[in-house]
């Protein structure tokens, strides 16, 4: 229990500090209308479904990489991962509230894009739905673990991209695949399959990576 | 309570720390001196357990949540407030009477009147009394201070010198500093690093 | 000294309520029928009027920050944020005034297709982005420097986005004074005239109150803190 | 003269410090590769050339976008930004130099991913690599003055893309058109127009944008 | 030099100074004190030409290339060298002979085999030295020193002072610190805050 209500406190801290900087539900709407706008211009009207869910996930990658690279900067910006090592919850907790966090905005910003999409360009069938919340949960997990590995390694070098592209481009591509075939079943047990095989990696590798 | 035997750190290939031996029983006090890149950061790291010693051997007999760590950086979020820092930090550190802790250290620091201001606006020495209540926090009993004494006007330096009077016999410290005498009093141990 | 023969406010706000109550009945008992969309037409007077109304509000608001950051005049920053709150406001009247024809003429609240819709959806979220720059830094030079700049960046936007939009070459859709061309005179035009003076003062009128506020805070705050 | 050689050093140092970080290019490549690969699964085969260039702006502006975030993150974490700004050059030095340093990321991304494009998708005409290069020159000039401006405030992230997406949008309709129509010489004219104007415009502002 | 008339500052609501007047001549050497939170690196932030008054007047008269600011942050780059960053500062105030200059100043302050390390792995003292290079690089008039001493060790502070005594008299200078009796010889101007 006391690892939940680490998780917890951890989690709420990222919260608050995201909300700190006010308007971001606001901000996030406009920016969901913002992106489509630039859709509406980039694409010819009428374009196919297909390429309809294609722009979807450009955005969803796209916001989770946006988000991603933030996640960790409060952390950076004053070594405050030091103390969060030295304290006396597992570490993995630390991982856990972060992808909790991220999640959460990322989540946040789909409730948002979802709908307007659906409004705008096309429906949403559920395995769509079904796919982007798959996919959200395997880039928050791997994300945040990638994104902590870069924050510590002192010269941070190439490895966040370099781990994290071969990591993510099965997530995009079981996605992608998720919104585009008739029958999707395979493509979501193979993004729930890479959520809890990389989820538990994760869980059992972060005190190696937060630590010397 | 610390034992630290024939311990050196590379960094690279940057040799920073050679042959350090120290010993600090439980209750007593070392006082960590050497010019400006000895090595004091990196071995207070280390014993504080965020680092590993390259070389040697290195004993610290206590678990992870009775050590209180003063860095150089104060180690809190600069977007939240005050209070809300130490919230944090009290409930990783399951802090009895965790509310209560926190308004009594930031009263004693004083910082209850700026408690709902952010971090990021505070001047450098309310944000170090702010490092210092969080180390203070969970009560711990191994302090390891990283230059306590930087930024804290008079006032606040006689605040520490309380506190330290207070806790010292009791807690065991291992302090480093550029000006040994405002600390010599309270050392039982001393250690110099070149 | 500019300040000096400036219109007093209860004139104003009474000039603005007899332009508006004579617009409204220019418009809805004056003005024909429109031939092919009947009354709700009418809506046009207004619609147009708020649209034309809030472009010259963001120009306000440029020429009030190009002053503060040339003059250093000390009203324009606030004078310019208020411009262009205004014109934000003007600007959500466009949208909504325009969904509800689209939705009776058109049948559909929103068109993409219509690329001046797009462009004003543009413009909009612009200056929304201004009010969330001005909110997250703290009074200060600092703050009305950034407003002012941004104020400036818009009104060079807004004749950008029309040419980019010219290039899109898709239908533009408010081609009144070509398309209507014969049928607009008369009382028509009267009636157009009268609105947009009633909405332009209207305007005005809301932005000596909201600024006679914000200057009535700030001498509150300035005495509080002094 | 001396004009020239502040941002000579100015831009030199941001390309050294990606060489030690290397922060910003390979998140910028990363995305733009998950960008094709989505688009490899949407958009059906034999999609018209105006979805695929579509896509192509959509990769650039969002790649830009990714990169902009990052322009100013070694100014802000050390706040050395008030140092370049005491500095006796010009404060357009400082835009102007970040600028060019952007401008090169975002080539060098663009470097690897247009071959890519022209492979996957659909040739490349003159034009449209006439058109990304004065888009980017837009792109870069805008977004580092956007990028500065959301450091000096407290939501910084969010409003990144916020201010640039509007601004980006005249960019993105004229890079389409010149890569869609057969005569793109208006397009590439408008796009023109709009790096002189823009560029003025910050060019003259930003010293209002760093120094209260 | 400078010249400040019932000088105030507010941060949003708060007020954080009041009616400050100071003059400091020519050649003269200001020194400001007083309690953490009280305004000196807001007074100093102000003089350097990084903020402006949000009251009264305050004329600071030099141009800013003779200014040189020491700010409670160091100012430099972490990820580069401290030979890349004085380099860089040495091109953007057109120092001459600039090679010459950086590599004298880093052997003055010790830094001279650490030149090719990142900062970023930089011990605080050395970090703080390189600070003072860059203030020091471009010969400055004025002199903002914001807590100088601060994470220097003996030989640090000794060479401070040597730097000070070279300098004062003839450049004009305004010190804050928490230990005005280093530097009470110098000053010719005290101003304390509260
Ligand atoms: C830039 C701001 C705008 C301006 C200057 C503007 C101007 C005009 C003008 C002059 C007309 C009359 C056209 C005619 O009678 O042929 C018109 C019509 C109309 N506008 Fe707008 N408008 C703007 C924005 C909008 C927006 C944002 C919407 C919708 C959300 C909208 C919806 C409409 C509709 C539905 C009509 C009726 C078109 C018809 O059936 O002929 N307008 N507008
Ligand atoms: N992460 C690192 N990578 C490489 N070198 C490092 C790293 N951390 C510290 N060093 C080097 O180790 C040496 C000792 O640094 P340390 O911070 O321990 O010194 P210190 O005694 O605390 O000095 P100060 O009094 O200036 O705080 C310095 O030369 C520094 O450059
Ligand atoms: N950007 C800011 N926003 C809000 N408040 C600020 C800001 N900067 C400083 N302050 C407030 O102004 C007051 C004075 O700060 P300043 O840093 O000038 O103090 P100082 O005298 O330098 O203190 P110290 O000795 O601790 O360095 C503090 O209460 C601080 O919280
Ligand atoms: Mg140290
Ligand atoms: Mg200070």
């Amino acid at each position: 229990m006391n690892y939940l209500a680490d998780v917890r406190a951890l989690a709420r801290k990222d919260l608050l500090l995201e909300l700190r900087a006010r308007d971001t539900l606001p901000s996030m709407l406009l920016f969901v209308v913002a992106v489509f706008v630039v859709f509406h211009f980039a694409l010819p009207a009428g374009s196919s479904d297909r390429a309809a869910s294609g722009l979807l996930w450009v955005a969803i990658v796209f916001t989770a990489l946006l988000g991603l690279g933030r996640a960790f900067v409060p952390e950076r910006e004053q070594r405050v991962l030091d103390a969060l090592v030295l304290a006396p919850c597992d570490r993995s907790a630390i991982w856990l509230a972060k992808s909790i966090a991220t999640f959460a905005f990322l989540g946040a910003a789909e409730v948002v894009a979802l709908p307007v999409f659906a409004l705008f360009f096309h429906g949403l069938s559920w395995s769509t739905v079904a796919g982007v919340a798959l996919a959200d949960v395997g880039i928050c997990t791997v994300g945040t673990f990638v994104g902590a590995t870069a924050v510590v390694t002192r010269a941070r070098e190439l490895l966040l991209p370099l781990l994290f592209l071969p990591l993510a481009i099965p997530l995009v591509i079981g996605g992608v695949g998720a919104s585009v075939v008739d029958a999707p079943g395979r493509y979501l047990a193979f993004l729930g399959l890479y959520d809890v095989l990389f989820a538990l990696l994760c869980w059992a590798a972060f005190e190696y990576v937060v630590v010397e | 309570m610390i034992e630290a035997r024939n311990v050196g750190r590379l960094f690279g290939d940057k040799r920073v720390l050679r042959g350090v031996d120290l010993d600090v029983p439980r209750g007593g006090f070392a006082l960590v001196t050497g010019p400006n890149g000895a090595g004091k950061t990196t071995l207070l790291r280390m014993c504080a357990g965020l680092a590993l010693p390259s070389e040697g051997e290195l004993r610290v007999d206590v678990t992870r949540e009775r050590i209180g760590f003063l860095a150089h950086d104060p180690l809190v979020y600069r977007e939240l407030t005050a209070l809300e820092n130490l919230d944090l930090y009290g409930k990783l550190y399951r802090v009895l009477e965790r509310k209560e802790r926190v308004g009594m250290l930031l009263e004693r620091f004083g910082l209850w009147e700026a408690r709902h201001e952010r971090v990021g606006a505070y001047s450098r020495g309310m944000t170090q009394r702010l490092a210092l209540c969080r180390v203070l926090l969970h009560d711990p009993a191994l302090l390891v201070l990283d230059e306590p004494y930087t930024a804290l006007d008079a006032q606040g330096a006689d605040l520490l010198d309380e506190q330290l009077d207070e806790l010292h016999g009791d807690r065991t410290f291992l302090v480093s500093t550029h000006d040994p005498e405002r600390v010599e009093r309270f050392a039982t141990t001393r250690l110099v690093l070149a | 000294m500019r300040r000096a023969h400036r219109i007093p406010l209860p004139a104003l706000a009474v000039a603005a309520l007899v332009l508006v109550v004579a617009a409204l009945v220019l418009v809805f008992f004056v003005a024909p029928n429109d031939a092919d969309q009947g009354f709700s037409q009418r809506i046009f007077y207004f619609h147009v009027s708020i649209a034309f109304t809030s472009y010259l509000c963001f120009g306000a608001g440029a020429w009030k920050a190009l002053r503060h950051l040339w003059k250093r005049d000390p009203h324009a920053d606030l004078e310019s944020y208020v411009a262009v709150h205004q014109g934000v406001i003007f600007g959500s009247l466009v949208l909504l005034t325009g969904s509800i024809w689209a939705k009776i003429s058109w049948g559909h609240w929103w068109l993409w297709s219509e690329n001046q819709l797009v462009l004003f959806l543009v413009l909009f979220l612009f200056y929304a982005a201004y009010f969330m720059l001005r909110f997250s830094v703290d009074p200060g030079p600092q703050r009305a420097n950034l407003s002012a700049v941004y104020a400036l960046f818009g009104v060079v936007l807004v004749p950008v986005s029309f040419m980019a939009i010219r290039l899109a070459q898709h239908f533009i859709h408010p081609v009144v004074f070509t398309r209507h061309g014969a049928a607009f005179g008369g009382w028509i035009l009267v009636a157009y005239l009268v609105s947009q003076a009633a909405i332009i003062v209207l305007a005005y009128t809301l932005y000596r109150v909201e600024l006679a506020g914000k200057l009535l805070a700030a001498r509150v705050r300035e005495l509080r803190l002094a």
